[in-house]
């Protein structure tokens, strides 16, 4: 901390840090963990139920399937959101009220969720790809499937409400969101070095996501009218687009959100601010064009779709590699590169994140190749990818961040921290392997029963992700046992 | 010249006492919209029924509202919404009302209804007038700017929704109006909803690159999001 | 394309890893300063991106250039067969379901309610070919069959509680 | 403090009142448009039919509640149509011959009632019901005696004739099952004979 604080002017502690901020960081802290941790056994449950270890019905595999999806895909914006909203509250001016209205509608739409695939058997995975939804097959009714969209609905108004919040403050402090982002001094070429890093990433998640959640919204609504209207038949192509669309946004920007982390904590660490630069500007400029408009990826195999779509997401995807790798992750390698920090678990897990997403990225241009996608599209290297660069990547870097925010002093580690983040490291670098060796050998994605050939994978996947899930166990105990001393200007 | 800037000011003031009676001019018009012959053309088909006659009698309860928010102090009318305004803080109640107003009369049935039914159709233009303008006009002003951006959303949303749900179903949902009418109301309803999302994201997204003090700027009581 | 791709991502991942691993490891000890490690390390990187963009376009232009899905029935003469399959929860129905090897064969498929996914396995292990098969829509595949044998249709997208078994099998047998 | 308790209040009594009109205006979140709310009536409440007289293809005036069969299907027509009427046209037909066994034991009759009585004559009924030579047994064609009764008609079936632009009408199609009480009791799509001839038996 020294070295930083005596070469750096610290940021301006916008926002008062109140005992009610606090709170509202501890519960997001709380939440984020206890729902990642259930779902992390959910996912192990699966892998088990795949290798033939338990004998989970289909109905049941399904449902835990839904489950693990949507409840991942939530938390995981919570949790961004949380990193976003305690680093952005140093430079701008943000309301407790919408960061817990947030936790509060998104609570709501968790217990009509659960209602949903608890009492209602529903089943319909988290993509609830139209037109299932209304295709139970006696298994859910449309009730079910409806309670699930309204589910989502509120938990998108919750975000609304933050997102809102957000631009807001960022306006008030900057003029426009174009400002908070950078694009006048990217036209300028005055770039002001000082611009924090946090600021616009912050204000690129809040543009792209609040289009990503306007897309869920009406695709939400249009599913629930489906539902219920059968004299209105949507295109199932489009739906399909708009839900890729929505979904590919917001699983996204989680990790944008949580990279946030990464800007703020290394420097740190390093005592060398991450200074902001064109090639940065530029680099987030081009991100939230990117981020709006790869989703075609999600659609190769659906030969009804335009060419130059098809064409634009595999070209699309490997643009998107570039800010990841070669701004992001350089950038952070550069600055560790020699710089005397002192390792301790906040660090390790932040650069493991950074590590996480810029390895699972490959992965996912790799799938992103049309040629490729025609053998490798929905079979277990589609979750080998997004596993990677969301638990090696969007989760330590949350993991991370909390854990910073939890031991303002004190940051030695013992021996048994570094145990456990190894073990997080490399089973959790094994569980994404075993997927993605599954995807070369065709393994099916969501596949509730196995073939013989198949069912080695699963077991060694169950076995990776226990291990996984003990050490995020560990991790996350250490966290929520040193959540009373959590600092919001750690 | 001094002539030319008296006619001027002449000219304002006309101007200025016509925007004083344009609540009264509005709802004379919601009126006159209600005579049988106007009725019968803006209902005619179902784009104009959605988007030039119900609009107008948004209008003409907006204005009403907004006569009455800015009645002046001790007047009835201000006495009265003092007493209303505190069943109404951050303009939450008046939102409510104005949200089922909006969604209820899109609906298809509806339409029909209204254009079938005199007085479904009377209490169609009493209901929009005064349970969907007059309510906006007075709760607008006192809803935060976070509340703002999330009923911005929501409404380009709902008339995506509405929009898409009309161009996409493959039969006829009102009685009373053709197929391709329908289609028609659909893909405006949709054009309406881009333009509404570029008219209100553009001044947050851009607001400030034209240069000027942007601190001074955030600091209008509207919030750059309205 | 399979091992390709497989070998491909775990060299440049484990090359990403490398690179952690080297600057990480040394990271501590004196501090140098700031601005000179910046410096040394930001002149790779105006370079390196470029190597990215023209990678990127070479190969989009190389793998795009020949469109790479043999699945639009524009693009080249007539099939030599035709086969109609169409998907429903939970099964297929697969019109004829013997195909000469060697022929290229269009797979012209329907679904009846929701997102189904075609797609041909040679063994368990294997993937030829896919398409997602989509209600309202005709997708085409176009596959040639090198080899004789039994090929195994399976269900690529997720389409409710039996999603697993809906299964069945399209014989290539070796042309006359 | 009273603000906010006041608006709270007045805020979930406009959202049980909001819910409250939606659901009466619905039918329970069930009928959003006025073709499923007529469906969801006749199947909940069967309502008479006008006992109001018509002229039959054969010239003859009769009221429904004359006519010696027991049960009757109804659909709205007139006769001028050129579009989709051709394919009403054929599912009558059908319909027909589906039901052709009990149409001949005088059981049932499908009657098309023309909402245009100035132009459909009953020559030119017969025509429209007889456009493969003879009409066959149980098939009626009829228009309202008066004009002014063709609005009591539509009403009573719940059918809306609009202008299409091309110099003829659009209308909402539907059969109607009439009981031997003379109620409107279902409507059935137009273009399902299938249908219409399953809901008809399973009454029987």
């Amino acid at each position: 901390m020294s070295a930083y604080a005596a070469s750096v002017k610290p940021a301006p502690f916008v926002t008062p840090d109140t005992p009610r901020a606090k709170f509202a960081f501890q519960l997001y802290a709380a939440v984020g963990i206890s729902v990642f941790l259930l779902m992390m056994v959910a996912g192990v449950i699966m892998r088990a139920g795949q290798g033939a270890w338990l004998g989970i019905p289909p109905n049941y595999f399904y449902e835990v399937l839904t489950l693990h999806g949507a409840g991942m895909v939530g938390t995981a914006g919570l949790a961004g959101a949380a990193v976003m909203w305690y680093f952005l509250r140093r430079y701008v001016e943000l309301s407790n009220g919408a960061f817990l209205a947030m936790m509060g509608l998104s609570l709501v739409g968790v217990v009509l969720i659960l209602l949903s695939i608890g009492l209602g058997g529903f089943a319909g995975a988290w993509t609830f790809l139209y037109p299932l939804p209304g295709h139970g097959m006696g298994l859910w009714g449309t009730g079910a499937a409806a309670t699930f969209m309204i589910g989502y609905l509120a938990i998108g108004v919750g975000f609304l409400v933050f997102y809102a919040d957000c631009a807001l403050a960022i306006i008030r402090r900057y003029g426009s969101l174009a400002r908070g982002l950078g694009l006048d001094q990217l036209i300028s070429g005055k770039v002001d070095p000082a611009h924090p890093a946090a600021v616009v990433a912050s204000t690129m998640a809040v543009i792209v996501n609040v289009l990503g959640i306007l897309g869920g919204a009406i695709v939400l609504v249009m599913t629930l009218v489906a539902l219920y209207e059968p004299g209105i038949a949507m295109d199932p192509l489009l739906m399909k687009n708009l839900i890729y669309f929505f979904g590919h946004v917001f699983i996204n920007v989680t990790i944008y959100m949580a990279v946030i982390g990464v800007y703020e904590i290394i420097p740190r660490y390093t005592g060398r601010p991450w200074k902001v630069n064109r090639a940065f500007l530029g680099s987030w400029a081009a991100v939230v064009l990117l981020v709006l408009s790869v989703y075609p990826h999600h659609l190769l195999m659906d030969y009804a779709m335009p060419r130059w779509a098809a064409a634009m997401g595999q070209i699309v995807s490997y643009l998107s590699g570039i800010p990841v790798i070669l701004v992001t992750a350089w950038g952070a390698l550069v600055n560790l590169h020699r710089s005397g920090a002192k390792w301790d678990t906040p660090l390790r897990l932040v650069v493991l994140g950074v590590f996480g997403w810029a390895a699972g990225v490959i992965p996912a241009i790799v799938d992103a190749t049309i040629r490729v996608n025609l053998v490798m599209h929905n079979t277990l290297w589609v979750p080998g990818h997004f596993h990677f660069y969301l638990l090696l990547g969007m989760l330590p870097m949350v993991l991370g961040t909390l854990l910073y925010a939890c031991t303002r002093e004190g940051r030695a580690s013992a021996p048994l921290d570094k145990l456990v983040f190894w073990g997080y490291a490399i089973a959790g670098v094994l569980f994404c392997g075993v997927f993605l060796d599954s995807g070369v050998h065709g393994i099916a994605r969501r596949f509730a029963t196995y073939d013989a050939p198949w069912i080695g994978y699963a077991q060694a996947g169950a076995v990776a992700g226990t291990v996984v899930l003990v050490c995020v166990l560990f991790l996350g105990g250490r966290i929520l046992a040193r959540l009373p001393r959590a600092s919001l200007a750690a | 010249m001094m002539v030319h800037l008296d006619r001027l000011r002449a000219v304002v003031r006309a101007a200025a006492s016509l925007t004083r009676r344009l609540p009264l001019v509005s709802l004379l018009l919601a009126v006159l919209l209600l005579l049988p012959p106007l009725r019968a053309f803006g209902e005619a088909t179902m784009v104009r029924q959605m988007l030039v006659q119900m609009p107008l009698i948004v209008l003409a309860g907006w204005c009403a509202g907004r006569a009455w928010v800015r009645a002046p102090e001790g007047s009835r009318a201000a006495r009265l919404r003092s007493f209303a305004d505190s069943f109404n803080r951050a303009g939450a109640t008046g939102i409510v009302i104005a949200s089922f107003t909006m969604i209820l009369w899109m609906l298809p049935r509806s339409l029909d209804a209204a254009r079938l039914s005199f007085g479904i159709d009377a209490l169609k233009f009493a209901s929009l007038a005064f349970g969907l303008g007059l309510p906006v006009a007075w709760s607008w002003v006192r809803c935060p700017p976070i509340a703002r951006a999330v009923i911005h959303v929501e409404v380009i949303a709902t008339l995506a929704r509405f929009g898409w749900g009309f161009a996409a179903a493959d039969e006829r949902l009102c009685a009373s109006y053709l197929q391709g009418d329908q289609e028609r109301a659909g893909m405006l309803l949709v054009a309406a909803a881009l333009a509404w999302a570029v008219v209100v994201a553009w001044r947050p997204l851009f607001g400030g690159l034209g240069g000027g003090k942007p601190a001074a700027k955030a600091d209008r009581r509207d919030g750059a999001i309205a | 394309m399979q091992q390709v791709a497989w070998e491909l991502s775990l060299v440049l991942m484990a090359l990403v890893g490398i690179v952690f691993l080297w600057v990480c490891a040394r990271s501590g000890g004196a501090p140098v300063d700031a601005a000179t490690v910046s410096a040394r390390g930001y002149r790779w990187r105006g370079p390196l991106v470029w190597v990215a963009l023209v990678a990127g376009v070479v190969i989009a232009i190389g793998t795009l250039r020949h469109w790479p899905l043999p699945a639009y029935a524009r693009d080249a003469g007539a099939p030599d067969v035709v086969v109609q399959a169409t998907a429903r929860q939970w099964s297929w129905d697969i019109v004829p379901d013997t195909v000469p090897a060697g022929k290229t064969v269009e797979f012209q498929l329907h679904s009846t309610d929701v997102n189904h996914g075609f797609a041909l396995y040679r063994d368990a292990t294997h993937v030829v070919a896919q398409a997602q098969v989509m209600p309202g829509y005709v997708n085409r595949l176009r596959v040639r069959f090198d080899q004789p044998g039994e090929y195994q249709v399976l269900c690529l997208e997720y389409c409710g509680i039996a999603h697993a078994n809906m299964r069945a099998v399209v014989k290539v047998v070796a042309g006359s | 403090m009273v603000g906010m308790a006041r608006t709270l209040g007045a805020s979930l009594v406009a959202l049980a009142a909001g819910l409250a009109v939606t659901w009466a205006a619905t039918d329970g979140f069930t009928a959003f448009t006025l073709e499923t709310a007529r469906r969801a009536a006749a199947l909940a409440h069967p309502a008479p039919v006008p006992a109001l007289p018509l002229r039959f293809a054969d010239g003859q005036l009769r009221r429904l509640a004359d006519l010696p069969e027991q049960w009757l299907l109804v659909d709205f027509v007139y006769t001028r149509c050129t579009s989709l009427c051709l394919a009403q046209g054929s599912a009558d037909a059908r319909t027909m011959e589906l039901l052709a066994s009990e149409a001949a034991q005088g059981r049932v009759a499908l009657v098309s009632i023309s909402f245009d009585p100035d132009h459909d004559d009953p020559a030119a009924l017969r025509a429209f019901i007889a456009r493969d030579g003879a009409a066959p047994p149980g098939r009626l064609a009829a228009a309202p005696a008066a004009t002014q009764d063709v609005a009591r008609w539509l009403d009573a079936f719940g059918v809306v004739v609009i202008d299409d632009g091309a110099g003829g009408y659009a209308h909402n199609e539907a059969i109607g099952i009439v009981d031997p009480d003379r109620r409107l009791v279902a409507l059935i799509d137009a273009g399902d004979p299938e249908a219409a001839v399953a809901a008809l038996r399973v009454r029987w």
